[in-house]
């Protein structure tokens, strides 16, 4: 790639404030490291944007763990407490019949259902869950005015440092990104609201 | 393969992230609203109770019961022996209307009746459906008064539906008879109240003294359908 | 960077079918780079799909058409238009039923346990298989609920709350199948969906035209490859598949214990549950190699789903299907050692009876024919594949016939033993359910990402660290079927 | 000839108090019926309609609508009420049935004026079952009722000339009547005949005196295709006189029939079959009788014998022949027998000889009249005090046959200017040598009164409209001649008359039927108070004390055996009644045409019953479709083949084939009466069968001659060989029974019941329902089927549904055969719900549709259902039946069409609003998609119960009787309550032989079977059972 240069990103009809800025990088070692420079550098309000979930990226990045699977927890046993709750109050409480000589409260009977419920629930707590702590959907973002961005969900990696970061500096931070590998760096910016 | 430069490239606008709260309120909201409308639309409370069509004759149960103190089975004359209630025949009519006010207006349906021998027409208000059998006998013998079905009729100009009639309200009284039972004297009595309110303990005691059987008995499906 | 047509000319002729657990068979061929995938892929659902699609779609539509009506004649008549009788109260309705749920097991287990074994190879047809599993859980769930005498209140199968005060019968398994099918079917779809985002993000980013590039916007949920997005999106697939895992082999034990629970010699056999489940991988892989091997021909996917992924397969397929063998033997083996009269009866009868037929065809389809596959000659043979899942399709259909139909023909009481002959209107629900079947995978072909990218990448030796510098990054920098860390990576750099 | 369509008009009437026939009541009521909107009626409109069932309370049950609000109801009391009426609770009221010449005691119940069901009358001599309180009534009265409501009887007076024919009304028919019987009196009835069927009735003897008395000339004759003038002819050569023979069998220790089906084609069969159970039950005390039965055929006695020998006709007699030498009733020269027919004869003659008085010998009705006379000599040669003897009436009739070929004759010799026809349909059932139709398309005036406007009507220039048994006065003599009177149970629902109106019609006398009969009745009864005694003849339903007198005229000497070379070229054709359609006037009876034969278990046809042994040398299999041919006459036939047919004969059963039965009955099986002359009624020999190469489809019930042997050998398991036990049969003989009384417990399969879990109760509160099935004495008639039908609502649902395997019966009988196909044994297991306490069929149901209430009754909720069929699957008795189609609204001879409407609303509009007439309103009538099965007649449980609790009485064992139970001649079915260590039920439940059907898997049923005990001779008895069965381990 040419001599580093950031120009305000071209196709996009003159939108002004400058959310932050966008670096790509080409393969996966390059973002790394430059991820690692960045964490270095302390900052906070950044992301690495790559096609494909890039292994040790986390710790590149210092995220930490998410808390997703604590809900699913909830969410089983939630499931698994409805399951009893319903079988319990329909055939042994609410409205008991004789059925088969069986007793009112036939537990092995119904643990095939209170299994598949505590399943629903996990699972549907995984997906929603996930969707939730992501913000997703979350169809308008600064980033789709990129052109170059598209690639994101191609074979490119991106650095995004937002401006609202208590350490940017738009021209250090550039300088930063080039100097750590970026093959192109470019303003972010939105329209006023 | 298409290349991005030639495409127009297209951004949501910002307005569609704030359309998420919209979009989760309208899905829950909407289950609510349904399951609502459904429980309460298709609810025997709401098609069933209230029911009150025109009859051929106007006549007047709060006039004939509840100021002239007609008993029930003056005219009703089968609750007790039979599982029907029978319709009175015109004939029950007349045996005082051919003195009483016998050139009325109102008595037009019944008097043509008895010249012609055509029955009156009483259109149906309490109406189960045909797979359940109830039987009037069982219940007035054993102490289920006349007004906890069928309400205040000694009040209604026209018979409407007081109660839904539906097989969770007869269940209810299944299980707990006793929060409905009453001395057989006072069965067709449409404003007996226990003595001190106190209905649970008198219910009780009726229960065993008329030797109704225990839930389960009373809520088998045999019971009722056949 | 590699067009499309450059890729299908270049498809190199590696073999990658190799044994030699020292080599680390590339799961990629052709040379392809992260583009080259992305191309191969995405451009599936932008160019005009090829004749024989039309064709196909063409049929679909017609068999489909054919359910419809059978559908308006049940319901308006009764299910007196079957052939099911007094003592066959079940046939092709349940049969149909367990057949489709036997075929979408192979998705979800493709999916969740072989990703919970590591086993890379899947990422090229998981895909394919979750998007098969759905279709086959829409034509199972189907069956149920048309079965019935009085359809229009099936929904009685669910608690809810009504005038009647009446509740559903939880003793009975007829309702752990509603149930359990339910969730399956809700959470193999959110497995499918939520694998399908990256994906669909790739459609939307390469989109012509408004529409499709609104219609793919909304379905990736404005997804754009945020590492901390990938975070807990691994997370939360990973939780998926370990749900999905004990559901999948839960939903056909549960749909077993339709049987296993009855009173019926010949059905209530505690083998049951993992017969079946064994049974239902058997007949789910039978159903996507007769998917993929078709596809990758027509698409141009012989680089993502190559030679070994087939292979692999083939090698699934016959090991369950010695698995279900054994199990066909068991049953015989413990009726005879029961030493009671019906049991024993029940399965002289399955294969000495009157329908003795149906029984010794599940045999040649089922036991005899996936023998072929001890060879490897067989299993890198793409036709002698497609026939031997072919013939698995027709036998797992005919081993659901034989426990169904046959065991009711001839139960305990000599006077009341019958017979059994399906009407037009059975064979036309079996044809119209391939149809509502194809028609939804054909759709999906056209419009979906029919291989998972993302995934495919991220095997690819170019998404890994070339210089793992710190042990963190070397713990987390896993590489599932590498051997030898710093052997470089084949596949291109600029 | 073309059938017209009945035209709608006013035709429903509500039924009147039956004692309050006045023209004013009559009005009344009808318009009371009618509901408020006559209109609606007049046009038949369906709405209408249901508003009127809707006030009478009808047809409570039918369909089970959903949770919308149904259609607005209207309420129709009555203006003015009738006496001691009240809505909604049933009536019953005795009657009598004439079914060739004999009276049947009824009792019939009426739900608002609607006859509904017909039970036997418990007061009547041949109705009563032995010691019970129960009256019993076989299929064909039982079904009666369908035919009351039947849309195909004939509504209006039709007028034919040649090929025209057109609507007429009785004015018209009265006044053209009127005419031509003016002119006949005046010429003393010259020209006139008449031609009635058989008739027990003193007011038609009485109307017939009348006639014959005012028109001297004209002749009366009688005419049954079933007659029994062979045994009055016997009777006389060998006594002197006519006599009718009346069996008191609970007298006899020996009984030797010989083609005699005295268990259920007899006229008495009733009462036969009653005191023959009598005698079976008492196998416990060991004091059981033995029946030897050596018969042409194989008949539902034959299955009940405990040694029976099957043989060509020719061989029957020379059977008798021997029997009567050995007994000293007969001299003669030596009757040469084969090695099996002699073992017979000395086992026979052995038992008979040391029985004495206690032995009787009978023969068949249709046998020659030496063979009635030989009979009579035996019996009185042993002095038998089981057998007595009454004087036939109207012994100054010619024979039925002779009675219809003179008329023949006189027909084609145009001497008959008038003819007239009173029921019977000789057109179809007539000697077919003698070509009746042919001649009777001569007759100028021919007037035919009947039913249906049937084959014979279509020949005749008058059809008129007969009214049903159930709609009109009427009286009858039973085989005993005791009489009865009938009494209406509403008015004719098609303005028919009686044979008695009809006649005081022609006769000029304004008379209606009640007058008539009354007039009649006053020679009947006694002088003083005729009043109260006619009350209490109407009230009982029969005179006892009025029956014929017992006569014992000394034997007459019989001319001496004469050994008649039989030939045996060619088959024996056998011809008898059908069990079902008898001679053909039930075939418009869905009932009847769905009740599987007793034999055959087929439905919906007739077949040539044909040995296994012939098959196999002709080369024939079941369904081939066979050409039988005999004397230049000649049908095609399905060949069905039944073990235990005698080997050379083919029975062909008749009452099939009519070609103007109606739109159920018509071209249903096979007419044979075209191979039956007037000299040979009941066989004919050298009859060729051929082969056609074509295979028709038998819809039977039970489908034993199609296994193949993997499924034969585990039959035989599990029904056990000749004689002994299998798996689900428990049966012995009597020594062997003696010898080892806990038989019935030997070889109990997996007896060890390891529970997970003690059941929650009981299921005895306050009371336990059981039943007791005692295969000792059942005889498989099938009465308890039609019963059921009729008391549940259970629908017809025609042969392509039988074909299927759908037929919906809640009770059927299992008629087994053990042993070779030559010599089989049969046992018969009446199988229905058993109400298992741990019933797996309700464990399997996803919406609690079919569950146990407290008294152990296995209860099937209806508008629960969803029709899962699982439970169908899980019941191991196969006894649940599913409503694969609407099967009241679908036409039997019909496929299911599509319905458009809401579903619930099908049966309200599809199904024939004279049909739904029939629903017994206690009982949900059951929609499309729906379980059903035996519910124990828990309506009949709660109507019983809740009527004590009311009355505040303790419920008595026998207060709660179920249908099956009511209409066993047997009293094999027991039901009651378990909780009372005295009631009948409890009793058989702790009788040794009592066993539970499949009880090893744990199911703990309620209904209980009574091990089968035979009692054959020692010559016969199977050898003792090897030790351990077969079959299992």
């Amino acid at each position: 790639m040419s001599a580093p240069s950031y120009p305000a990103a071209g196709a996009v009809p003159a939108p002004r404030v400058l959310v932050g800025l966008l670096a790509e990088f080409e393969d996966v070692d390059g973002v790394v490291s430059a991820a690692k420079c960045v964490r270095d550098a302390g900052f906070q309000r950044w992301d690495v944007h790559s096609p494909f979930p890039i292994h040790g990226i986390d710790r590149a990045m210092g995220i930490r763990a998410t808390v997703l699977p604590w809900l699913v927890l909830g969410g089983g046993v939630a499931g698994v407490s409805a399951g009893l709750l319903v079988a319990w109050y329909a055939n042994a409480f609410d409205y008991p019949l004789y059925v088969s000589g069986k007793p009112l409260m036939s537990l092995p009977a119904f643990i095939p259902v209170i299994f598949e419920l505590g399943v629903l629930l996990a699972a549907l707590t995984a997906v929603f869950g996930m969707l939730g702590l992501n913000r997703l959907p979350m169809l308008h973002n600064p980033l789709f005015h990129s052109e170059r961005f598209r690639r994101v969900t191609n074979d490119r990696f991106f650095i995004v440092i937002e401006a609202t970061d208590p350490l940017f500096a738009e021209p250090a931070v550039a300088e930063l990104l080039l100097s750590a590998g970026a093959v192109h760096v470019e303003r972010m910016e939105t329209e006023e609201d | 393969m298409s290349n991005p430069e030639q495409r127009s490239n297209f951004v949501f606008p910002r307005w569609t992230n704030y359309l998420r709260p919209g979009v989760v309120a309208a899905v829950v909201g909407g289950m609510l609203y349904l399951s609502v409308l459904f429980g309460v639309g298709a609810s025997p409370k709401t098609t069933a109770v209230g029911y009150a069509p025109i009859q051929p004759v106007p006549y007047s149960h709060a006039l004939h019961v509840g100021q002239l103190g007609i008993d029930c089975r003056y005219c009703h004359s089968t609750v007790d022996k039979a599982a029907f209630a029978a319709i009175p025949p015109t004939q029950v009519c007349m045996n005082c209307h051919q003195g009483i006010k016998p050139d009325s207006p109102r008595l037009l349906a019944v008097k043509e009746s008895w010249a012609t021998g055509k029955p009156v027409p009483w259109v149906k208000v309490h109406d189960l459906p045909d797979y359940a059998y109830f039987n009037h006998a069982a219940h007035v013998n054993k102490g289920i008064g006349c007004v906890s079905c069928h309400g205040r009729v000694d009040r209604m100009e026209v018979v409407r539906q007081e109660q839904p009639l539906s097989m969770s309200w007869c269940l209810d009284c299944h299980r707990k008879p006793e929060e409905h039972l009453r001395p057989l004297d006072q069965i067709t009595n449409m404003s007996w109240r226990p003595p001190g309110n106190d209905q649970k303990r008198i219910g009780l005691e009726l229960k065993k003294q008329y030797g109704i059987r225990d839930a389960s008995y009373m809520t088998a499906c045999s019971t009722c359908h056949r | 960077m590699a067009t499309v047509d450059t890729v299908s000319q270049q498809v190199d002729r590696v073999d990658n079918t190799t044994d030699d657990p020292t080599v680390r068979a590339p799961l990629v061929l052709g040379g392809k780079d992260f583009t080259a995938v992305t191309e191969t892929v995405a451009s599936i659902a932008q160019r005009k799909p090829p004749l024989a699609w039309y064709i196909a779609f063409g049929i679909s539509l017609a068999l489909l058409g054919l359910l419809g009506a059978c559908l308006a004649y049940l319901v308006s008549t009764g299910v007196g238009v079957w052939g099911n009788n007094q003592p066959v109260a079940w046939a092709f309705d349940i049969v149909n039923f367990v057949f489709w749920v036997g075929i979408g097991h192979a998705g979800t287990l493709i999916s969740a346990i072989l990703f919970l074994l590591r086993q890379n190879w899947r990422t090229s047809i998981n895909r394919f298989a979750e998007a098969m599993t759905i279709f086959a859980v829409v034509c199972a769930g189907l069956f149920p609920a048309i079965h019935v005498g009085r359809p229009w209140l099936a929904y009685w199968l669910f608690p809810i709350p009504n005038q009647m005060g009446m509740w559903p019968q939880f003793r009975s398994p007829l309702l752990w199948d509603v149930f359990a099918v339910s969730t399956y079917a809700t959470v193999s779809l959110l497995f499918w969906y939520v694998g399908m985002l990256p994906d669909l993000a790739t459609l939307r980013d390469r989109a012509v035209g408004k529409v499709r590039q609104i219609v793919y916007g909304v379905l990736a949920l404005g997804w754009n490859g945020s590492s901390r997005h990938w975070h807990r999106f691994e997370r939360a697939y990973l939780l998926l598949a370990a749900l999905a895992t004990p559901l999948v082999l839960s939903v056909h034990s549960v749909v077993s214990f339709d049987f296993a629970t009855s009173q019926v010699a010949g059905w209530h056999t505690t083998l049951f549950p993992p017969y079946f489940v064994a049974g239902a991988v058997f007949g789910g892989f039978a159903m996507v190699i007769t998917l993929a091997v078709p596809a990758r021909q027509l698409f141009g996917l012989k680089d993502l789903i190559t030679l070994r992924h087939l292979e692999n397969m083939c090698k699934v397929l016959l090991g369950t299907g010695l698995i279900v063998a054994y199990a066909y033997g068991t049953e015989l083996f413990i009726a005879w050692y029961s030493g009671a009269h019906y049991e024993r009866f029940a399965f002289i009868n399955r294969f000495r009876g009157p329908m003795a037929w149906s029984a010794w065809l599940m045999v040649l389809c089922n036991v005899v024919a996936p023998q072929l596959l001890w060879f490897k000659k067989a299993r890198t043979n793409v036709w002698v594949m497609l026939v031997v899942a072919m013939f698995v399709n027709v036998g797992m259909w005919f081993e659901r016939f034989v426990i169904i139909v046959t065991s009711l023909t001839r139960d305990y009481l000599p006077s009341s033993w019958g017979g059994y002959s399906p009407t037009w209107v059975d064979l036309g629900m079996l044809a119209g359910s391939f149809g509502l079947f194809f028609t939804l995978f054909l759709l999906f072909l056209r419009f979906g990402p029919v291989v998972a990218m993302a995934e495919v990448k991220t095997v690819m030796p170019q998404a890994h660290l070339k210089h793992p510098t710190t042990a963190d990054e070397r713990k987390f920098d896993y590489q599932p079927d590498e051997h030898h860390h710093h052997r470089p990576a084949r596949g291109g750099h600029p | 000839m073309d059938k017209p369509t009945p035209q709608t008009g006013k035709q429903y009437w509500r039924s009147l108090e039956v004692l309050a026939e006045t023209p004013q009541v009559r009005q009344l009521i009808e318009q009371e019926f009618a509901g408020y909107d006559p209109a609606a009626i007049q046009s038949m409109s369906r709405r209408g309609f249901m508003k009127v069932m809707g006030a009478s309370m009808a047809l409570a049950g039918l369909t089970l609508s959903g949770c919308r609000r149904w259609p607005e109801q209207r309420l129709a009391p009555y203006s003015a009420a009738p006496s001691n009426r009240i809505p909604g609770v049933p009536e019953q009221y005795a009657t009598v049935m004439d079914v060739g010449g004999v009276a049947m005691g009824l009792l019939v119940s009426s739900h608002d004026g609607r006859p509904v069901k017909v039970e036997g009358n418990p007061s009547h001599p041949f109705a009563r079952t032995f010691g019970g309180r129960l009256g019993a009534a076989d299929a064909m009265a039982q079904a009666s009722v369908l035919e009351l409501y039947d849309p195909d009887r004939s509504r209006q007076v039709v007028q034919r000339d040649g090929q025209q024919s057109q609507y007429s009304d009785w004015e018209k028919f009265s006044a053209a009547a009127a005419a031509a019987f003016a002119t006949l009196g005046k010429a003393q009835g010259q020209g006139l005949a008449i031609l009635s069927e058989a008739s027990s009735s003193p007011s038609v003897a009485d109307m017939k005196r009348r006639l014959l008395a005012a028109m001297p000339q004209a002749q009366w004759y009688e005419y049954e295709p079933m007659s029994s003038d062979n045994r009055r002819q016997g009777t006389r050569q060998a006594a002197g006189r006519e006599l009718r023979d009346i069996l008191h069998l609970t007298d006899a220790d020996v009984v030797v029939l010989l083609d005699a089906d005295i268990l259920a084609s007899h006229p008495a069969h009733l009462r036969y079959a009653a005191d023959w159970a009598a005698r079976r039950r008492q196998a416990d005390q060991g004091n059981m009788n033995r029946v030897y039965i050596a018969e042409s055929r194989f008949s539902v006695t034959g299955m009940a014998a405990d040694r029976r020998l099957a043989l060509r006709p020719a061989r029957v007699m020379a059977l008798l022949e021997a029997l009567a030498q050995r007994l000293g009733a007969v001299g003669g020269e030596a009757v040469s027998l084969s090695d099996e027919e002699r073992k017979f004869v000395d086992a026979s003659v052995a038992d008979l000889h040391a029985a004495g008085k206690r032995a009787v010998v009978a023969v068949g009705e249709h046998l020659s009249p030496r063979a009635h006379a030989l009979a009579y000599a035996i019996n009185s040669a042993l002095h038998s005090g089981a057998v007595r003897y009454v004087a036939e009436p109207g012994v100054d009739r010619p024979s039925h046959v002779a009675a219809i070929t003179e008329l023949t004759r006189q027909m084609a010799q145009r001497q008959v200017k008038t003819l007239l026809i009173l029921g019977g349909n000789p057109a179809y059932d007539g000697p077919a040598d003698l070509e009746f139709s042919k001649a009777l398309g001569t007759v100028p005036l021919s007037i035919h009164l009947s039913h249906y406007d049937n084959e014979t009507s279509a020949l005749c220039r008058w059809h008129l409209p007969r009214a049903h048994y159930l709609e009109c006065w009427g009286d009858g003599r039973a085989w005993d001649l005791t009489p009865s009177v009938a009494q209406p149970l509403i008015q004719p629902l098609f303005g028919g008359k009686s044979v008695i109106e009809l006649l005081a019609l022609l006769m000029g006398e304004a008379l209606d039927g009640e007058q008539i009969v009354r007039r009649t009745w006053q020679s009947i009864l006694a002088k003083d108070d005729f009043e109260k005694a006619w009350r209490r003849v109407l009230h009982d339903g029969v005179l006892r004390e009025a029956a014929g007198a017992y006569v014992q005229p000394q034997a007459v000497q019989q001319s001496p055996t004469r050994s008649a070379a039989s030939s045996l070229a060619g088959f024996d054709l056998r011809f008898a009644a059908d069990y079902r359609t008898y001679d053909g006037r039930w075939a418009n009876n869905g009932w009847l045409q769905e009740l599987p034969d007793p034999l055959t278990k087929l439905t919906w046809d007739n077949a040539a019953l044909l040995a296994p042994a012939d098959a196999q040398s002709l080369g024939v299999s079941q369904g081939d479709l066979l050409r039988i041919s005999v004397g230049g006459r000649s049908i095609d036939i399905a060949a069905c083949l039944l073990p235990g047919q005698p080997a050379g004969v083919i029975t062909l059963p008749l009452g099939y084939g009519r070609w103007a039965s109606g739109s159920v009955g018509t071209k249903v099986g096979v007419n044979t009466y075209p191979l039956r002359t007037g000299q040979d009624m009941h066989y004919v020999g050298g009859a060729t069968v051929k082969r056609t190469g074509r295979v028709y489809p038998l819809a039977l019930t039970q489908d034993h001659h199609l296994l193949n042997d993997v499924g034969k050998q585990a039959r035989d398991a599990r029904i056990g060989s000749k004689g002994q036990s299998g798996l689900i049969i428990r049966e012995t003989t009597l020594d062997q029974y003696k010898a080892d009384p806990k038989f019935a417990h030997r070889d109990v399969h997996g007896g060890v019941h390891l529970q997970l879990f003690e059941p929650p109760r009981k299921f005895n509160d306050p009371h336990a329902w059981g039943m007791a099935i005692d295969m000792s004495s059942c005889i498989g008639c099938s009465g308890c089927v039609v019963a059921c039908q009729a008391e549940n609502n259970v629908p017809v649902v025609g042969k392509d549904q039988v074909l299927a395997g759908r037929e919906m019966h809640w009770l059927r009988v299992d008629r087994y055969f053990k042993g070779e196909p030559a010599d089989p044994a049969v046992v018969n297991q009446v199988m229905l719900c058993q109400h298992c306490e741990t019933a797996p069929c309700e464990q399997v149901c996803p919406v609690a549709a079919t569950v146990h209430d407290t008294e152990g009754l296995n209860t099937m909720v209806y508008n629960r259902c969803i029709g899962t069929r699982y439970c169908s699957n899980n019941c191991p008795y196969k006894v649940r039946r599913f409503n694969y189609f609407d099967f009241h609204a679908k036409d039997p001879r019909g496929g299911a069409k599509p319905w458009p409407g809401l579903p619930d609303t099908q049966q309200r509009q599809a199904i024939d609003q004279i049909k739904q007439m029939v629903f017994n309103p206690e009982v949900t009538v059951r929609m499309r998609g729906v379980m059903e099965k035996c519910t124990y007649c828990v309506q009949r449980i709660r109507a019983a119960t809740s009527e004590r609790r009311i009355a505040g009485q303790k419920l008595m064992d026998g207060d709660v009787v179920t249908a099956c139970q009511q209409a066993c001649p047997t009293q094999a079915i027991v039901f009651g309550d378990l909780n009372d260590p005295n009631s009948a039920v409890s009793q058989l439940h702790r009788n040794q032989r009592a066993y539970g059907v499949l009880e090893e898997l744990n199911t703990q049923p309620r209904t209980k079977y009574l091990a089968r005990i035979t009692n054959p001779d020692p010559g016969s008895a199977p050898a003792p059972k090897p030790g351990k069965d077969h079959g299992g381990h």
